[in-house]
This record gives structure tokens, C-alpha cells and sequence, in this order.
């Protein structure tokens, strides 16, 4: 009997079944008596285990007793028994048995197998045959070519092994080859170099010490005798170890838009926002894809020791599986493999040379082989069927059908870092890559081609139901658990998430506590607001021009800070499944992604929707957005946004009124809003804004808010540039074909005078102090020494355009003294002594922000006096 | 071995719900109050609880207490002899 | 608010799907029955007792229950004149840490 | 299953596992599984003389269960990718 | 919406946090990722030691721009006050 | 997923918004509202303040904002 030798009751499995037991796990019918030794005759994976022909030996030796390992050894294999493997026989015995299991469908567990690694010698995709048998023979001889000569194998020649990899098979994500002793073939992803035992040295695989058999420990105990193991035999924690190198296919999932991980916190987003590929089957593009793969992974990509062990593991139970032969007992001693002599690598440091075994080595590997053998007495804990159980179970634990969902940032982390070559690592670069690969109406080049992911998927998927199936069939039951000889593995106990310790009743309506949590935002918000007039007027925004203002208070005045945090996180929520459904082909419906951000929303002090522009989250996530909205819900975004923009963290942290001295992060902030927000509001205002609609915007700003007070944020000030140099530009734009009606004209006029005289005798306000300005300089670590206030003189000049004559004149009055003082900055840097190219080029700066705004008015500022514009 | 004996000791617990009881955690400390109910894992509600860090009451409580599962080593039907 | 007394019925049918299929375990405690036993627990108390009742989770049911002290710095130290009798206890398989018979054998002072 | 996707991404990048018993390992990542098992080449470890039996040993299989924390760069992750992973796996969690 | 605990620790991704650990650790950091183990991801993070050395708290602290935290030590999580 | 009424879970639904101690095994006793729990046992409370194994020995923190605690910590919950 087994170490464990128990089920003393001896009762034959069939009639403990019969126990009442009926909602067993009919998984369990297949591994019936787990660890049980007396034949079974209705357990179908015994023979797949032990074929047909072999006794069932007492103990499992992991195929190290008997069968010569090492295919390269060179002396042949021991004489076993023709290579039988388990899969063949398992065919033969399951066509036969297929019609006795009603719900066992006829396709085997071995077929999509077959069909998924093909035959390593080369004939990818060929069709699964019925009987397969020859199919499982060439691994052998494949491994026997791969390995002329063993003897003596330097280091560099096993790494030649790997680099002439056989170009990878399409790996496919998330799933081990299944390692069942059964599928005795060797996947044709693993480059041949893999299957190189040790010469002369039988290292049994650790038995995972996850299930609490000991672990044999494969580091040599005294550090003299440490040497280098080539390749580093590290035993494989779970069978179900993804070897992640493994060549996974390449996916065409469009990358997310985010920065590339080469720059994590570069706060410009891409402009184009993500969006997932559609996903779409078609069989045509396959050896299309087959090229695209085994090009893609020709890189030196290092195929990692996982891989490596997976394959020698995979070769072990190959090995084993191949000679079943009589394992020995107890008594009869492990037969230490023939001692032909064997050079390998001895010490660290000497690579390549081959000197042959000195005395002193010999000795060395004896102890090691004694050490072996010892333990090798203690194998045969598990048994086949054990193994195979442990193998299944921790396969429905990685297993997935949909990677895309389950294994979410390395797939899609994977294209993006693809996408972009170390060299053109700059936006442009991503943007490409993202609209090569995705559907965007712009048109991506693989719009409606195949996706190698989906059709690798759709291959995978047969081979993936059958091991999912399996162990999984009885998923329902919160303590479903699977015990077998090594103690109980119950379902809660997995990787996927920690045991549950309570049931809570997830009922939510009778619950009064709960159910006011559980409503929407939208009736919470006016559940808690009755008293409040809905549509009272909006009272002027209260910044006086010194108000210092907090953003905690802007956050109570909408809700609160978890309010606003959980409206984000709908938001982001609503963003994922519409982009879920636009990879999936669906037409995506954004009114509840409308909803969610609270637009028109008036039941609060500040909307909503400004406080969640006041998180970076809440920024970042805007491109997104606007892949969603329609033209309308756009505009009554921004006049949303511009009408509260004094309640927006991002002005007031910007305005060196309010924020005297910003942090680096508020600094970063800035930053991350000018390049994001600013820029959906100037694509938006090129490509669809109607010139009525910027004046409705413009009046927003005007009416509603401080203007003053506006323009000393820098955001604030750029804002109010972009309107009205849209409007600017729309009002000369003869191109467009339409020339402003009169009343837009007039509507122009009459909102610009609003603006300026918001603006008159306030102008130098726009101007930062000073202390500001060096601060600003010194927390940013900006390499210019002086402080860029070209947006402040484009603001000038963009005002100046649109204006009358009186207008120019009182502009250059107000803002007479900074004028002179940047010509007087730049006369400084003119000193003939100071030849620094840096100071010549801050000096034409000066002169160029300045000469943007006089240009306007027919003048021009040069060495030092101001003249007329010739 | 015959699975189950005929005194089975969640049967034991079951009968003490409404009696008072004594909960003996892995480590040093204790609980004594009125069993209310307990679930699959063991997790217990007792009411109007007194809390024992090394047989010194550091605190009492009125109302309901969930005491979680995974650290009882014992209880006691009717409280512990000495400690009440 | 009346907290679910357990009926029987549901106790039963909880109790058993809780369970799922029956592993034997490896000692037979029935051998053990309304004889002295020692228990140790994870987290180091000790208790002995009479073996009344017991379970496939090995919960067990002890009777004329005796708790030793420990000594605080040293585990291994047991002051067997600091003993307590506790009567009835039920004790949660899952505080097990060793469980061995009394049968001939007695505690001494170590 | 997040963080095992996460630490997939890191394999071939130099980290630094800080163990509860304070030994901290700095290596290449070779290998993880869904138990968040470290496999990790050639390591140093920078309180050498409190571990001295480390000295000799080049590459080790960490058990998750053991590992405090790990340091990684920032270069590594794609913060906003990984925040949106996060938000998956909840609404998986909850379906 | 945020009816689950780990869907208030969801509120705060890439927002401050403070994490206490259970061997007297804490930590301060940009969250950026967890799970239903509370395995956690930080940026930026501040780690405050306390140690009772000779009798008085000695604490130290250490930074980290992105780091790993295990679930198993995580105790308590919440927003920081201000650093 | 329907769950029948347990002990635990029903007492759990009734205390939920109501002020609770929770302890965990540190011997940490956190004192509070209680927002929400799972099945995990983790907790969610809001002005909470933080004592070590008693208010007595006075309060070592006060948590202006809402505090989660990890579920495989908590000893118990209960009601204030």
C-alpha cells in the first residue's frame, strides 16, 4: 500500500458512491479513491495513466529508477518497451469506452491537445487524425537530433541549442501545455536545447511542496560544491507555472493609450483615446499570422528557466510515461545510472573548455548520486493518478477562456510595450502603433483583419473546456472541496481570492441600512438635497480675487470627496464596458456614461462634474470619455466646464493669487490638466464647434465667473487665449466659405467688449509676481533659468487681434511698464561679454513672446527700443 | 472509524445556543457570554460578552458579538468553572 | 431580533453538505472513545479529558476536561499543579495541533 | 489573479524582495505563480552579514507566503493600465 | 456604489493612502493597484518603521517609487491626513 | 449569491451604520460607525478611533477619514 496506505474499508469505490453521496462531485467519478491502489476497472484515467499493458506498481518513481534519462546520453535508451506512449494507448481505450460514459463526449481530452501543439517536426496545423499514435513518436527523435552529442556540452553549445529555437508555435496565453503524464509529446514552443538533462545526472523534479511532500532541495549542500547547473535545474513550483515566455501569440489588442511604461509618469496623454480592438474571427489571415508570430519572436528573448523547467518536466513524465516499466519496490535498491564517464561542466567560472572528469569530479558526482538516490527512496508519495489530479486541479486554477479579462495588464502591458521600439519612444510612436492595431474609425490597418489572439483563442478554447470542465464541473458549491490523499484542497482555498468567512444575505431591499447605499448617485443626490431649489440661480462664483480656497471646501460643496471619488470610479467603470462592447463589435450606449458624470447635474453647489476634473484620475480619463459622447453632450460639457472653472482645483492651484507657492505635484498637475484637458478643448473647438457655440462658452466664462481672477491662473489664462483666438481665427477664416453672419459678428463684438472691460485696469494682474516666478522655477527644476510667460503675451496678443483701435491703445497702456521690463531682461542678456548660446537664445525669446503681441499692432520690439513694423 | 460518534460536537454547541459559554481563542484570551448562534465555520455570536486577556476581564460589552472562527481553540457550554 | 436557532433538519443537511465527499481520516478516534486523552493546541494550550464525541473535522467532545497552565517564557514547561478542570468542552479541529492517549501514561513535571 | 498578470510583466527586470524575516534579495525575476512564488537569478543580497549562507547561492525560489515586500522601478509599470486592471478585476470579482 | 469594502479602497486608486501593517509598519503611497487578497501596489511610498530599541521608539524610514506590498500584512487602509 | 440567513450574517446586516467596536488580533480595538463588510470579513468604518485593547488606555489615533480593515485580522465585531 502507499505511504498513506488507508481506506482500510476496502469497500470498492462504485458502492461508496452509492452512499447517498449524490451531489458528489461527478469530477470525483473520474478520480474515484484517490490514492487507492486496486485496479479500477471503471476509471478511465488509470489506463490513460498506466496504459493498458502496465502492472500497477507499488510506487511512483518519477521515472528515475529504470528508464535512462538524458536522450542525449548516448548509450541508448534502457531496453524498455517500445515507446507505447499513454496518449495513444488512452485513444485506443477511449474510442472503445466512449459510448459506456453517456456525458463523456466523444472528442478525448487528448484530441485538441494534438490539434494545438501539432508535431514538433514541423507540419504546424495539420488536422487531428482519429489515431494519432506516430504523431507522439517523433518527440523522441526530434529530441534525439536536437542533441547530437551530449558529451561534453559547454555551456555556449546548450545556449546555441536555444537561440536556433524551432520558430515558436503559437504559444498560446494562460495555459500550461497540460504536463499530464498522459501527453507524452514534447510542445513544439520549446526550442530543443530545452530537453538537455544534465548529462549524467538524474535530478528528480521537486514535487511541488505546495500539497506538503517534501521538496527535494536541488542546491548541492556544501558551497565548495557548489557548481553552475546548466541549464539551472529549478524545480517548478506548480505544474501549473505559466511559463510566460512561452510564445505567446501576438496580440493585436490596440494598446492602451496611457504613457508606455518606458515613461511611466509622462503626464502628456496620447491625444487618440484607447479603444480595444473588435474582436473578430477569421480563419483566412492564419499563416499570415503564423509569419507575423515567428518573426515577432525571433528576438534574443531570453526563453526563461520556466520554460525550460516546464519542458524538462514535461520530458520527465514523457520519460516515465514512455517505459512504464515495473517500479521497483522497497527493497530492491534504485539502480544508479550506468556510470559511462561524463564530462559536464564543472566550477563557475570555467566556461567552454571541455576538460574530461578529474578524479576529484568523479568523486564529487558520486556523493551527489548517493545524495540522489537517497531521496529517490522517499518518491512515490504521489501517485500517477495524484500527480495527475494535483495537475488538473491547478490547471482549472490558471486556466482561462477569456485572457483578456483575467490576465488584463500583462496582455495588454505586452502590445503597448511592443508597439513601441526604445527609439521612437516619443507620442507619436504610440499613437501609430495604437492606430495600426485598433479599429478606430480612423482607420487602423488591422481594422477588420484577424486578430491572432482571437484565433489562437478559438484554438485553445477546445483544448481549454476539457480541463476546465473537469474540475471545475462542480464550481457552484462554496465548499466543494477536492480531497485526496495529501489532505483537502477546497475550492475556497485557490489563488483567485481568500477564503470567505462569512455569508452575508447579499439581499439588498428589505435592508433599510443598506438600500439607501445601494440607489443610484442620481437619487441619493436628490434624496439628500429636498430642501434646495433645483434651478435657484447660481450665485456669482464667491472668489474674491484674495480668497484663499480650499479644495476640501469646493469637494463639500459637491458631495463630498467620496461622493466625487465614487462618481469617478462609475465613470471609469462605464468607460471599461463600453469599451468592452466596442472591442466586442457592439454599437456602445453612452447614456449611462453620461449620466455618471453629472453634467447636468444643478442639485449641487459646484456640479459634480468640475470636482471630478479636480483629480488627476478624473483628468486622465477624459479622452476616453469623449470617444463616447455625441456632439451635443459635448458642448453642454464645456459650457459646463467653463461656466464653474473658478471652482476647478486646476485654476485655483494655478492662479499665484490662490496658490502663492505650489508644490512640485501642483506644479505636475498643471501639467498633466494643459496637456490633456486643454488639448480635447482645442481639438474639440477646431474640428466641430459652431462660432456661436465658442461665444456661448466665452459668456460663460464672463458671466459666471471672477474673470480677473481667471486670468491669473496660467491654466485659466491659456483657456480664455484658445476662445477667443478660435473665435479670432473663425471670424477671418474666409476658407470656411461662409463669412460670419452679422449677427454672429455683432454677438462677437458685443461679448469681447464684456471681456475687456471684465479685464480693464486689471490687466497687469495677468502678470505673476515675481517671487512666484523664481519659485515656479525653482520647484519645476525647469533648465531655463527664467520663468516662460509667452502664454501671457500670446493672451495679449489674441486680445489685441480681435479688438478696435481703442482697445490696442488702452492694452499697451496697462501693460506699458512689463513691456519695457522684458526688453530691459533682454538688454541684460545682451552684455558682450557673456557669449553663453543659452542667454542669446532667452534673450530672442523675450523679444519673440514680446513681438507676438506687437506685431499685432503694427510695432516691433528690437535691440532695446520699440519701433514701427515696416 | 465509523465517521461520526453519537455526541457530535457541533450538536454539543448547537444545544448550548441561549446558554452561557466560554470561548477560549489559541492565544491567551477569552470570552464569556450568552451563545446566540454560530455558522458553518464556527464563527460565534454571543451577547453581552466579557472579555478575559490572561484571565483578567478587560472589557465588557451590551448587545450582540460576532467572534470570528479562525482563532477558537475551545468553548466551554455553561462558562468556564473558575473565570465566571 | 430572534437569531436563527438552527433547526435540526437544516443543521443536519448544512452540516453534512459541509462536509462534501467524506475523506477518512487517517486516525480512527472511535478506537479512542470515552478514554483519556491529551490534546494540544496550536498556540500552545494543553488540555486533557475523556473523549465523548468527535467529528470528520476533528472537533472533538472532551469530558472531565483539564486545562494546564503554560509557562509564559517556556512553552515546554507545563505546571501540572496549575491544572483547572473545565468539565464539558468542545474543542475546534481546527486549533488541533497533536492529540495522543492517556492509557498508561501520566503527566509529570518537566 | 492581478497581481500574478502584474508580476508576469516584471519577469527579466531586477527587483528587490524584502523577506518578513528582513533578508532583502535583489535579482532578475525569472519566473512567478498564481501563489505570487518568486523564482529570482543571480542575487545579491545587501545585509550580507546578518544572512551570511546566502553568499554562495546564485539563483532561489522565493514562496510567496514569505515576502514582505518587492521594490520595483517605476520605469516598469504602466501606472494608469495597472489602476484600470485593478478596476477589471473588481468588477469581475463582483459579477 | 461603493457598498463593499474593497470598492472604498477601489475610491482611491491613485490617490494617497496610508496602510498599517501589522509588524508595526506603515505606509504612505500612491495606490495604484490591489486585490481581493489586499496584495497591494504603491508609487512613491514613505515606510515608517517603529522599533523599540534600549526602551524608547526608534523609527525609521524608508522610500520606495514603486512597491509590492504582501496581502497577508496588510491591516488597516485609509487616507492619509496630510504628509 | 443567495445566501440563507447564518448567524453571523444576519447580525452583521442589522449593525450595519451603527457604532461597533471592532478588534483585531493584534489587539487593536477600532471604535466607530460601521459603512460596510464582506465575506471576507473585511470592514469599512467611519470617525474611527484607534485604542489599544481598551478605550481606557486611552486613544492612540483618531481617523478623520473612513478606515478599512483587512478581514483575515478581525477578531470581533460588536456592538457598541
Amino acid at each position: 500500500m502507499s505511504f498513506f496506505g488507508f481506506d482500510a474499508t476496502g469497500r470498492k469505490p462504485r458502492e461508496r458512491k452509492q452512499q447517498g453521496e449524490e451531489d458528489s462531485l461527478d469530477f470525483e467519478e473520474t478520480y474515484q479513491g484517490l490514492g487507492d491502489y486496486e485496479p479500477e476497472e471503471d476509471d478511465l484515467l488509470n489506463d490513460e495513466t498506466f496504459g493498458t499493458g502496465a502492472d500497477l506498481g507499488t510506487d511512483f518513481d518519477f521515472g528515475y529508477g529504470k528508464g535512462e534519462l538524458g536522450a542525449g546520453s548516448g548509450s541508448g535508451r534502457a531496453p524498455a518497451p517500445a515507446p507505447v506512449s499513454y496518449a495513444s494507448i488512452a485513444n485506443a481505450k477511449m474510442n472503445r469506452q466512449a459510448d459506456c460514459k453517456p456525458g463523456f463526449e466523444q472528442s478525448l481530452d487528448m484530441q485538441p491537445m494534438e490539434s494545438l501543439w501539432g508535431n514538433s517536426s514541423g507540419n504546424q496545423q495539420q488536422q487531428v487524425q482519429p489515431q494519432a499514435p506516430t504523431q507522439f513518436q517523433a518527440p523522441p527523435q526530434v529530441q534525439q537530433q536536437g542533441a547530437p552529442n551530449v558529451e561534453g556540452l559547454a555551456i555556449q553549445s546548450l545556449d546555441r541549442q536555444q537561440q536556433m529555437a524551432m520558430p515558436p508555435q503559437p504559444g498560446f496565453y494562460g495555459m500550461q501545455p497540460p504536463q499530464n503524464p498522459g501527453y507524452g509529446f514534447i510542445p513544439q514552443g520549446f526550442p530543443q536545447g530545452q530537453y538537455q538533462q544534465f548529462p549524467g545526472q538524474n535530478i528528480p523534479p521537486v514535487i511541488p511542496n505546495q500539497f506538503g511532500n517534501a521538496g527535494f532541495p536541488n542546491q548541492p549542500v556544501n558551497p565548495q560544491e557548489q557548481f553552475q547547473q546548466v541549464p539551472p535545474i529549478m524545480y517548478n513550483q506548480t505544474q501549473g507555472n505559466i511559463a510566460h515566455h512561452m510564445q505567446h501569440p501576438q496580440m493585436a489588442m490596440p494598446p492602451m493609450q496611457n504613457q508606455p511604461p518606458v515613461q511611466p509618469q509622462q503626464p502628456h496623454q496620447q491625444q487618440l483615446p484607447p479603444q480595444y480592438l473588435p474582436q473578430q474571427h477569421q480563419q483566412d489571415q492564419q499563416h499570415q499570422q503564423q509569419h507575423q508570430q515567428q518573426q515577432v519572436f525571433q528576438q534574443p528573448h531570453s526563453v526563461d528557466t520556466a520554460a525550460r523547467t516546464q519542458a524538462v518536466r514535461s520530458t520527465q513524465d514523457y520519460e516515465h510515461s514512455n517505459s512504464p516499466t515495473p517500479v521497483p519496490t522497497e527493497s530492491e535498491q534504485v539502480p544508479t545510472p550506468p556510470h559511462t564517464p561524463r564530462e559536464y561542466r564543472r566550477g563557475p567560472r570555467r566556461f567552454g573548455t571541455q576538460d574530461p572528469l578529474t578524479d576529484e569530479e568523479l568523486r564529487r558526482l558520486q556523493i551527489r548520486q548517493s545524495k540522489v538516490d537517497k531521496i529517490l527512496r522517499h518518491s512515490g508519495v504521489m501517485t500517477p493518478r495524484d500527480k495527475d489530479f494535483i495537475t488538473r486541479y491547478q490547471l482549472s486554477q490558471i486556466v482561462t477562456d477569456d485572457p483578456y479579462n483575467e490576465d488584463f495588464y500583462f496582455q495588454v502591458y505586452k502590445i503597448i510595450q511592443r508597439g513601441v521600439t526604445p527609439s521612437e519612444s516619443n507620442k507619436d510612436s504610440i499613437a501609430k502603433a495604437y492606430l495600426e492595431h485598433s479599429g478606430h474609425r480612423l482607420g487602423g490597418r488591422y481594422k477588420r483583419t484577424d486578430v491572432a489572439l482571437q484565433r489562437m483563442q478559438s484554438q485553445v478554447e477546445k483544448a481549454v473546456t476539457v480541463a476546465k470542465e473537469r474540475p471545475q464541473k462542480s464550481k457552484g458549491g462554496l465548499d466543494n472541496a477536492k480531497e485526496g490523499v495529501l489532505g483537502k484542497i477546497s475550492a475556497t482555498r485557490n489563488s483567485k481570492a481568500p477564503r470567505k468567512q462569512l455569508q452575508i444575505p447579499t439581499h439588498k431591499e428589505d435592508s433599510p441600512a443598506l438600500s439607501s447605499q445601494s440607489s443610484s448617485a442620481l437619487d441619493e443626490v436628490s434624496e439628500s438635497l429636498q430642501g434646495v431649489d433645483i434651478n435657484a440661480k447660481r450665485r456669482r462664483s464667491s472668489y474674491a480675487l484674495s480668497s484663499s480656497v480650499d479644495h476640501r471646501t469646493v469637494l463639500s460643496r459637491s458631495g463630498g470627496r467620496k461622493f466625487i471619488l465614487s462618481l469617478i470610479e462609475t465613470v471609469y467603470e462605464e468607460v471599461l464596458e463600453l469599451e468592452a462592447q466596442l472591442r466586442s463589435g457592439q454599437q456602445p450606449d453612452s447614456s449611462k456614461l453620461w449620466e455618471a458624470l453629472h453634467v447636468e447635474d444643478h442639485g449641487f453647489d459646484v456640479s459634480p462634474f468640475i470636482s471630478i476634473l479636480s483629480f488627476d484620475k478624473g483628468i486622465k480619463i477624459m479622452p476616453r470619455i469623449m470617444n463616447f459622447l455625441s456632439r451635443e453632450e459635448k458642448i453642454k460639457l464645456f459650457n459646463c466646464f467653463f461656466k464653474e472653472l473658478s471652482h476647478l482645483n486646476v485654476i485655483v492651484i494655478s492662479s499665484y493669487k490662490t496658490t502663492p507657492l505650489p508644490t512640485k505635484d501642483q506644479l505636475k498637475k498643471m501639467e498633466l490638466f494643459q496637456s490633456v484637458f486643454l488639448k480635447i478643448i482645442v481639438s474639440f473647438l477646431s474640428s466641430s464647434a459652431e462660432f456661436l457655440e465658442v461665444m456661448s462658452l466665452l459668456i460663460n466664462v464672463i458671466q459666471n465667473n471672477n474673470v480677473s481672477f481667471i486670468t491669473t491662473s496660467r491654466i485659466g489664462l491659456n483657456l480664455i487665449t484658445v476662445l477667443i483666438s478660435r473665435a479670432a481665427l473663425m471670424k477671418q477664416d474666409v476658407s470656411r466659405g461662409k463669412l460670419l453672419s452679422s449677427v454672429e459678428v455683432s454677438t462677437w463684438s458685443e461679448v469681447y467688449d464684456r471681456l475687456f472691460t471684465s479685464l480693464e485696469t486689471k490687466l497687469t494682474a495677468i502678470f505673476p509676481t515675481p517671487e512666484y516666478m523664481q519659485h515656479a522655477i525653482s520647484v519645476y527644476e525647469q533648465d531655463s533659468t527664467q520663468y516662460d510667460q509667452s502664454y501671457i503675451w500670446q493672451f495679449l496678443a489674441s486680445l489685441a487681434l480681435s479688438g478696435k483701435l481703442n482697445h490696442q491703445r488702452i492694452l499697451i497702456d496697462e501693460v506699458r511698464d512689463e513691456i519695457f521690463e522684458v526688453i530691459s531682461k533682454a538688454e541684460e542678456l545682451n552684455a558682450p561679454s557673456q557669449q553663453d548660446p543659452k542667454l542669446a537664445y532667452q534673450r530672442n525669446k523675450f523679444y519673440q513672446d514680446l513681438n507676438l503681441f506687437l506685431n499685432v499692432m503694427g510695432l516691433v520690439a528690437r535691440d532695446g527700443e520699440i519701433t514701427e513694423l515696416k | 472509524m465509523s465517521s461520526v460518534s453519537e455526541i457530535l460536537p457541533l450538536e454539543v454547541i448547537d444545544k448550548t445556543i441561549g446558554q452561557e459559554v466560554t470561548i477560549l481563542l489559541k492565544d491567551y484570551r477569552e470570552f464569556f457570554g450568552t451563545l446566540v448562534g454560530f455558522d458553518d465555520y464556527v464563527n460565534v455570536v454571543i451577547e453581552n460578552a466579557v472579555e478575559y486577556l490572561e484571565d483578567q476581564e478587560i472589557k465588557r460589552f451590551q448587545g450582540k458579538m460576532l467572534l470570528t472562527g479562525n482563532n477558537i481553540a475551545m468553548l466551554i457550554p455553561g462558562g468556564k468553572p473558575a473565570s465566571n | 431580533m430572534s437569531e436563527a436557532r438552527q433547526s435540526q433538519q437544516p443543521r443536519q443537511e448544512q452540516k453534512k453538505k459541509f462536509e462534501g465527499p467524506k475523506r477518512e481520516s487517517i486516525i480512527n478516534l472511535a478506537q479512542y472513545k470515552d478514554t483519556e486523552v491529551r490534546v494540544k493546541f496550536i498556540g500552545g494550550r494543553l488540555v486533557t479529558g475523556i473523549l465523548k464525541g468527535y467529528d470528520e473535522l476533528m472537533n472533538l467532545v472532551l469530558d472531565e476536561t483539564v486545562e494546564y497552565a503554560r509557562d509564559p517564557e517556556d512553552e515546554t514547561i507545563i505546571h501540572k499543579d496549575q491544572a483547572k478542570k473545565i468539565g464539558l468542552v468542545v474543542i475546534r479541529g481546527t486549533a488541533l495541533l497533536s492529540l495522543c492517549s492517556l492509557e498508561g501514561a501520566e503527566i509529570i513535571n518537566t | 489573479m492581478l497581481l500574478f498578470s502584474f508580476f508576469k510583466t516584471l519577469v527579466d527586470h531586477e527587483v528587490k524582495v524584502e523577506l518578513k524575516n528582513g533578508i532583502e534579495l535583489t535579482g532578475t525575476l525569472k519566473s512567478v505563480d498564481q501563489f505570487l512564488n518568486l523564482k529570482l537569478d543571480n542575487i545579491s543580497s545587501n545585509n550580507n552579514e546578518k544572512y551570511p549562507h546566502l553568499s554562495s547561492v546564485r539563483n532561489m525560489f522565493i514562496r510567496g507566503s514569505t515576502v514582505r515586500y518587492v521594490h520595483l522601478k517605476k520605469s516598469m509599470v504602466d501606472t494608469n493600465l495597472l489602476q484600470d486592471a485593478t478596476r477589471r478585476e473588481l468588477m469581475s470579482e463582483r459579477k | 456604489m461603493s457598498d463593499t469594502p474593497l470598492d472604498l479602497l477601489k475610491l482611491n486608486l491613485d490617490e494617497r493612502v496610508y496602510v498599517k501593517l501589522r509588524d508595526a509598519r506603515e505606509l504612505v503611497g500612491t495606490l495604484q493597484a490591489f486585490d481581493s487578497h489586499c496584495n497591494i501596489v504603491l508609487s512613491d511610498s514613505k515606510e515608517t518603521i517603529y522599533e523599540l530599541v534600549e526602551g524608547d521608539l526608534k523609527t525609521t524610514e524608508r522610500f520606495s517609487e514603486m512597491i509590492f506590498v504582501r496581502g497577508g500584512l496588510v491591516a488597516l487602509v485609509t487616507t492619509p491626513e496630510d504628509e | 449569491m443567495e445566501s440563507k440567513a447564518t448567524a453571523s450574517g444576519s447580525f452583521l446586516e442589522n449593525i450595519i451604520g451603527k457604532p461597533v467596536y471592532v478588534k483585531l488580533f493584534s489587539g487593536i480595538l477600532y471604535q466607530g460607525k460601521l459603512e460596510s463588510i464582506d465575506g471576507f470579513m473585511n470592514v469599512t468604518m467611519s470617525q474611527v478611533s484607534e485604542h489599544y485593547e481598551a478605550e481606557e488606555n486611552g486613544t492612540l489615533h483618531k481617523y478623520p477619514s473612513e478606515v478599512f480593515l483587512r478581514g483575515s485580522q478581525v477578531l470581533y465585531i460588536s456592538e457598541k
